[in-house]
């Protein structure tokens, strides 16, 4: 064996971002706490060569690397770009939070570039082992991430259920590994799908498997029954965290389900189809109708969360290439509309004291309308009001379950995003019809307010031409 | 047979020392019983043939992480009496649950798995197979890339526990090693010059 | 030497214990961790039979990694036990519910 | 002509930008000034339009303009479709929207939502001129749901009043109600025809016809019949027809040229334009035919009644219009479609020029809309009493004026048709003119005739309204005038619609008709022959006796028969029951269930029943989340069981 089997060169991007992590870890120690915008301006940069690094790859269908441990394709490479697009738009939103909420150290940045390096794992992981370890790395920088905020009790509370919980999912995950494991004889998701399609398994073993699995996903995923962690920690977690964790996070997800059920379970599609629809029903019903009676945006949007990876899943359930391109098209879209709705939240955040509840944005058009109009494409969008991008993704996953013969799950779905229309609305209803309870007019940093904007715009202008995106997903995943 | 007594009567002192583990009311004790299983595991394990694996449970298990837990469990200053209140209100349901899991599991292993691999005895293994060689041997080729990941994800643990508990509360005393053995005469000792008293 | 099912049944007995000591200690954390070590021991069980099963010693090699991030997991909980019970002055589950609904 | 077509779509929508994105830049007078020049242009460019398709007898248009996306082998794209039915609503949405932009300078001049308030109603017109040119189901669909959101912001434009709050949430979800049946329609089409394009899907409806689906037990039925049903509950929604009605009334609350223009001109016949839109697909179907008839004669009759009772002045012109969009309806469901469309054309102009007038009444009263402190108003506002005057008589169908017209044409229709229903439809019609013409000399009398019931103060202001409402008064009673005579020949009997409605010759109504069809002046002679004409006279004589000779009888007979006026004063109970039967049942278990949850947000938000209903469920459900550790582990260890349990025992 020699290096050049390693075959190194392909998980460049990985290699980069650990590099550099290291040096930013190295230059935080050294420096004061009034000169942390170096760690933040090193954490972009990092961000930025990890992004050139996929990019300027070789296009190439599927290749292997590391005997088969990694493997990088187009739609990994899609979903590598966004995620790290995300992360810097996460790093930019949080710069100015993290300053009001004197939540001075560089770990938060250490801390979310080990997420990502994660999630880039998760992305390119060919065997469960890798899988594994991609989503631990993710995890386990998540519940620091959401404990960083050491003087909040309600952050040790929302960590500790996530820790403790996560650990329980975790757990299960790995039972149904092994059971996958002993049924197969493999771990590679090639070698599973490999002794699935030639019927060399042990099904009911196999049967165990499957089920621990899909709790491990669900949980990963916040789909109903295993999401109770996702509204505490959601809210309990600072709005930078929270940003982090609605939004790219959910990229990890989408490609731990990519990888292991449709590419490496695929041709078990009939053994977990019925299970993946009970979680996207629950999801659905329980995301949508519980966000209605919430006063605390930070956790409507976190029943939000929990209502799209219903749709999510409606496509994934699909089974089909469009479903499954419909599921990938909408996860990116989410991230999208969800880092604009929590960017709001931190936009409108002040020293010591966070804009978290709906109230806060009473009358927010009195006061800067603008803001308001940008608040108000979002919700739009999430609550898939044509012509925004959140439509398009509702219309790719139901015309996906639709075509698979899952008509009835299509109206289901169409029913819960009107009852979901509620609690968007009510919160334009508020910016627009109510006083304002509060003078104060947000004056966000302009590297901010760009930000912000464009983020909303983008909501709009990917909804009124989303010819570009929804094709990129449709090549990425062949048919 | 003698792999079966052996097997039995180890199986029989873990269960029993895992069922001491989630009655135990006193942390303490808990901590204990799940040393006590990690233990009699390595020695199942050793039945299996893993040897490397058996030590490393021993060794980073009881050595390092159980230690950790009674650390942390006697640094905190906890109240114990309140701890255990409302022991068993939820028992009944979770034993019930865990019955529903074994007896699912036990048809899957045992009532429907008489004609499957699953019941096969593994042959024993020939006296000079070095387990730690051969898992050495594909740790760093072919998973190495897992084993990296593996380094990272140690690093990550040692950032957050520092970060999470490492704080500077003003007014805490610390030393300065540097400043210790710095210091000169002049600045301790002041040499007072005064007129002897006279009586 | 037992066949591997025996292996299988009591690694589903440990994992079935670590479930029951979770509706037991609904107070205490610490417990309530040590139940999640019960769950990953079943796990490795499970792996290290199925590698002897196989004649394949991947699955000892999965096992390997998962002690590993098991470590670094308790490292982490800990830590952030540490955390809640500065905070809070309890590391009591009933405590814990301030965030709901 | 692409290039033409564009400009009359984009003009309004620039206006509405600058008006909406600038209005503080560019001042009141340059708001009003662009969004006019805006409409003006496509105003202009639809008659040119116009001429062509009718004159010069132009080939259809129908072609994409821009392909939006693809996905597998569905496209959406945004195209015209530009045939006779699309080239009069053209016209009519243009000419209306121009009336109501120049008269709103008038009307708003105080309002400091003035700019706001331009530039909705130019990205109104933008909205109906996209559903009324597109030529695919995603283009209607999103002009559909335009209009509607724009409707929705209008309704509650002076945001600080609660009843335009009330009243702008109760559009939405009535609509919301009305929109997932013509969404669930349109992704019926889809599925069965797998296509968005009219044309396409026209094309394959004997196909779709022949399938059937078992909607539940054993019940087979036609999948167009489904999909038509789904479409005509849209339909129900926009065009308020019983029962999705209920938004109509309370949407009076928005400022008064929204009333004239969104809710009696156009976006509240969008429903009719899709359904004779959609006329290829409705033949096929008798029994989606019957219900459209039923509906609409129900809401026909009914709704006029209501007329009767109301004392705002508003509100008699929104149930006459509830009223007539039934006529409309009744049309559609007797195959009449051009008599639909006729109707809904002379209709949009002299229910535009009543509601102005209603206005310009509103204007000089200072913001007093009860009729009971009217009175004698027809010497002070000349120009309006005479414009008032011959909006009623069109409205009642004066021989001659263009009501007339449509509304004859219409009751010979549906004398002439022979659907199950259609017996029930011709009396609801033909005693609806009665009620007709009784609540409009009713409210022609109250306002303009008869004693001064307004107080001094009032007096001393009361004066004619400026030249920017009463020029589009006089400008909308032109074609409420002659815009019957001038065009019934051709719309009706001339086939002029050929190209654009697709009529089977078993369900021809309108060629029964025609065949007795001579001249316009012919077609009046006859009338004099019917009844509909004498019931008029008999309703307006009575509205005379009632409320100009003996004043002191309708409170009599209000007295005697108190439980029908009470039945007619809280509209058939429907708004009682939406708020008292769904909203308390669920505010009972809510009470009893969730007691101090999050009432004051429920309460505030919610104010349907079955939001009710679902914020009721809200709240139950989300105290499992309970915020203890253990519970979301139990959850988590049942959830795993049951996956586990149902897998194994599966097999």
């Amino acid at each position: 064996m020699s290096v050049t089997e390693l075959n190194l060169g392909l998980a460049l991007p990985e290699i980069v971002l650990l590099c550099a992590t290291c040096v930013v870890l190295l230059v935080d120690v050294f420096i004061k706490d009034h000169q942390r915008v170096i760690t933040y301006v090193l954490s972009l940069a990092a961000l930025l060569v990890t992004a050139l690094a996929v990019a300027l790859q070789p296009l190439g269908g599927r290749e292997y690397a590391f005997f088969g441990s990694y493997v990088m394709d187009p739609a990994g490479r899609v979903l590598k770009l966004f995620a790290l697009a995300g992360m810097a738009l996460v790093f930019v939103y949080s710069r100015s939070y993290l300053h009001q909420q004197r939540l001075l150290g560089g770990d938060y940045y250490l801390l979310a570039l080990f997420a990502m390096l994660g999630i880039l794992v998760m992305v390119s992981a060919s065997s469960l082992l890798t899988m594994y370890l991609g989503l631990e790395l993710l995890a386990l920088s998540s519940y620091a991430l959401v404990a960083f905020r050491r003087d909040s009790a309600s952050g040790a509370e929302s960590a500790m259920k996530y820790f403790v919980l996560g650990a329980i999912a975790s757990g299960s995950l790995l039972y149904g590994v092994s059971m996958i494991y002993g049924a197969t004889g493999s771990i590679e998701l090639a070698g599973i799908a490999e002794a699935v399609l030639a019927g060399e398994v042990l099904m009911l073993p196999m049967a165990v498997g499957l089920s621990f699995l899909l709790v491990g996903i669900a949980f990963k995923f916040g789909a109903v029954p295993f999401h109770m962690w996702l509204p505490d920690v959601y809210q309990g977690a600072p709005t930078s965290v929270t940003l982090f964790l609605g939004s790219v996070a959910k990229i990890g997800s989408f490609a731990l389900v990519l990888r292991v059920l449709i590419e490496g379970l695929g041709d078990l599609y009939e053994s977990w189809a019925a299970m993946v629809l009970i979680l996207a029903v629950l999801s659905m019903a329980i995301g949508n109708i519980v966000a209605i009676a919430q006063a605390n945006l930070k956790r409507m949007l976190a029943y939000s969360t929990i209502s799209h990876v219903g749709f999510i899943l409606v496509g994934i359930l699909a089974g089909t290439a469009s479903g499954v391109q419909g599921a990938m098209y909408y996860a990116l879209v989410y991230m999208v509309m969800a880092l604009g709705a929590f960017g709001m939240i931190i936009l409108l955040s002040r020293e010591g004291f966070e804009a978290e509840n709906l109230d806060d944005f009473k009358g927010l058009n009195a006061r800067s309308p603008w803001f308001a109009f940008i608040m108000l494409l979002i919700m739009f969008s999430m609550a898939g009001i044509p012509p925004f991008v959140g439509f398009y993704a509702k219309v790719a996953v139901f015309g996906a379950a639709i075509e698979a013969g899952y008509t009835w799950l299509a109206v289901l779905g169409v029913l819960f995003s009107v009852v979901g229309a509620y609690y968007y609305l009510r919160v334009v209803w508020y910016m627009y019809f109510e006083a304002p309870t509060g003078e104060v007019r947000p004056m966000p940093s302009p590297d901010l307010r760009f930000i912000v904007s464009a983020n909303g715009l983008a909501v709009l202008g990917l909804g009124i031409l989303p010819g570009p995106l929804l094709s990129l997903v449709a090549n990425v995943i062949p048919g | 047979m003698i792999g079966h007594v052996l097997f039995f009567a180890l199986a029989a002192v873990l269960l029993s020392a895992a069922i001491g583990v989630i009655t135990s009311r006193n942390p303490v004790h808990s901590a204990m019983f799940l040393v006590l299983a990690f233990f009699i595991s390595a020695g199942l394990w050793l039945l299996l043939e893993a040897e490397f694996l058996a030590i490393v449970l021993v060794l980073v298990y009881v050595g390092a992480v159980m230690v950790l837990f009674l650390f942390v469990v006697m640094m905190l200053d906890l109240n114990l009496t309140r701890l255990r209140e409302g022991f068993a209100r939820y028992a009944p349901l979770g034993v019930v649950l865990s019955l529903v899991i074994v007896a699912l599991l036990a048809n899957v292993f045992w009532f429907r798995a008489q004609d499957t691999p699953l019941m096969v005895t593994p042959e024993l293994r020939s006296a000079d197979v070095s387990n730690t060689r051969e898992l050495g041997s594909v740790l760093y080729t072919e998973h190495v890339y897992a084993f990296e990941l593996a380094a990272v994800i140690l690093l990550v643990a040692i950032v957050a526990a520092i970060t999470l508990t490492m704080r500077r509360r003003p007014g805490l005393k610390v030393q300065d090693v540097a400043k210790q053995v710095a210091v000169r005469r002049e600045d301790r000792v002041r040499v007072v010059k005064m007129d002897a008293e006279k009586e | 030497m037992v066949p591997v099912s025996y292996y299988l049944l009591l690694a589903a007995a440990l994992f079935a214990l670590g479930v029951t000591g979770i509706f037991l200690n609904r107070k205490n954390v610490i417990i309530l961790l040590m139940c999640i070590e019960l769950m990953l021991l079943a796990v490795n069980f499970n792996f290290i039979a199925f590698s002897r099963m196989l004649e394949d010693l991947v699955g000892q090699v999965f096992v390997f990694f998962i002690l590993t991030v098991a470590a670094a997991e308790a490292a982490i909980g800990l830590a952030i036990l540490v955390v809640l019970f500065r905070s809070r002055r309890s590391i009591n589950v009933d405590d814990l519910d301030t965030l709901k609904g | 002509m692409e290039n033409v077509y564009l400009t009359i779509v984009l003009a309004p929508l620039v206006a509405a930008i600058v008006a909406g994105f600038f209005g503080r830049q560019i001042g009141r007078a340059g708001a009003h000034w662009v969004t006019i020049l805006g409409v003006a242009v496509s105003f202009l460019l639809s008659l040119v339009v116009a001429k062509d398709v009718f004159i010069d007898g132009a080939e259809v248009f129908n072609q994409a303009v821009y392909v939006w996306a693809v996905t597998g082998n569905l496209s959406m794209e945004i195209g015209f479709l530009i045939d006779p039915l699309s080239a009069v609503m053209m016209v009519v949405v243009t000419f209306v929207s121009l009336m109501v932009h120049i008269y709103t300078i008038g009307y708003m001049h105080d309002d400091p939502g003035y700019q706001r308030f331009f530039s909705y109603i130019s990205l109104f017109t933008f909205a109906m001129l996209m559903l009324v040119m597109s030529n695919n189901f995603l283009q209607l669909f999103f002009g559909w749901e335009a209009v509607g959101l724009v409707s929705y912001l209008l309704i509650g434009f002076w945001y600080r009043k609660p009843t335009a709050i009330f009243a702008n949430m109760k559009a939405f979800i009535v609509n919301r109600v009305g929109d997932f049946g013509f969404l669930l329609g349109i992704g019926a089409l889809l599925y069965y025809a797998g296509s968005l394009d009219y044309f396409t899907v026209f094309a394959q409806a004997e196909e779709i016809q022949a399938t059937s689906v078992n909607i539940w037990g054993d019940a087979q039925w036609s999948a167009l019949t489904l999909a038509c049903i789904l479409l005509f509950i849209g339909a129900m929604g926009k065009s308020a027809q019983v029962p999705l009605h209920v938004w109509l009334p309370d949407s009076m609350e928005g400022p008064t040229p929204i009333s004239a223009l969104i809710h009696a001109a156009t976006m509240v016949t969008a429903g009719i334009f899709m359904v004779a839109r959609m006329s290829p697909l409705f033949e096929y179907s008798t029994a989606a035919l019957s219900f459209v008839l039923v509906i609409g004669a129900t809401t026909a009759f009914f709704m006029g009644l209501l007329g009767l009772v109301q004392n705002d002045i508003k509100r008699v012109v929104a149930y006459s219009t509830l009223s007539q969009l039934g006529y409309m309806t009744v049309a559609l469901g007797v195959s009449a479609y051009a008599a639909g469309m006729f109707h809904l054309m002379t209709h949009a102009f002299f229910k535009a020029l009543l509601f102005l007038g209603a206005g310009s009444v509103i204007i000089g009263m200072h913001h007093v809309q009860d009729m009971r402190q009217m009175g004698g108003l027809r010497r002070y506002m000349p120009v309006t009493y005479a414009t008032v005057v011959i909006g009623t008589l069109a409205l009642v169908g004066f021989p001659g004026l263009s009501g007339y017209f449509s509304k004859d044409a219409l009751i010979e229709a549906v004398h002439a048709a022979s659907l199950p229903g259609s017996t029930y439809a011709f009396w609801c019609v033909l005693l609806g003119v009665f009620v007709t013409a009784l609540y409009s000399f009713r409210l022609l009398f109250m306002v303009f005739h008869g004693k001064e019931r307004f107080d001094q103060h009032t007096r001393s202001h009361l004066h004619e309204s400026p030249w920017v409402v009463t020029v589009p008064l006089i400008l909308l009673a032109i074609p409420s005038v002659a815009i019957g005579w001038l065009t019934i020949q051709p719309l009706l009997f001339g086939g002029a619609f050929q190209n654009a409605i697709f009529v089977l010759p078993a369900n021809d109504t309108l060629a029964v008709v025609g065949e007795k069809f001579t001249s316009p002046a012919g077609f009046v002679a006859h009338g004099f022959t019917t009844p509909a004409l004498y019931l008029a006279i008999a309703g307006a004589v009575t509205a005379w006796f009632l409320y100009l000779k003996r004043p002191d009888i309708p409170a009599r007979l209000q007295e005697r028969f108190h439980r029908v006026h009470s039945v007619l004063d809280n509209k058939y109970y429907f708004d009682a029951f939406n708020e008292q039967v769904l909203a308390r049942a669920s505010r009972f278990f809510g009470g009893a269930l969730w007691r101090g949850g999050d009432q004051g947000i429920i309460d505030g938000i919610l104010v349907n029943g079955s939001a009710r209903a679902v914020g009721w469920l809200s709240g139950v459900v989300r105290r499992v989340q309970t915020g203890y550790l253990y519970h979301y582990a139990f959850t988590m260890v049942i959830g795993l069981c049951l996956l586990l349990a149902w897998l194994l025992t599966r097999g």
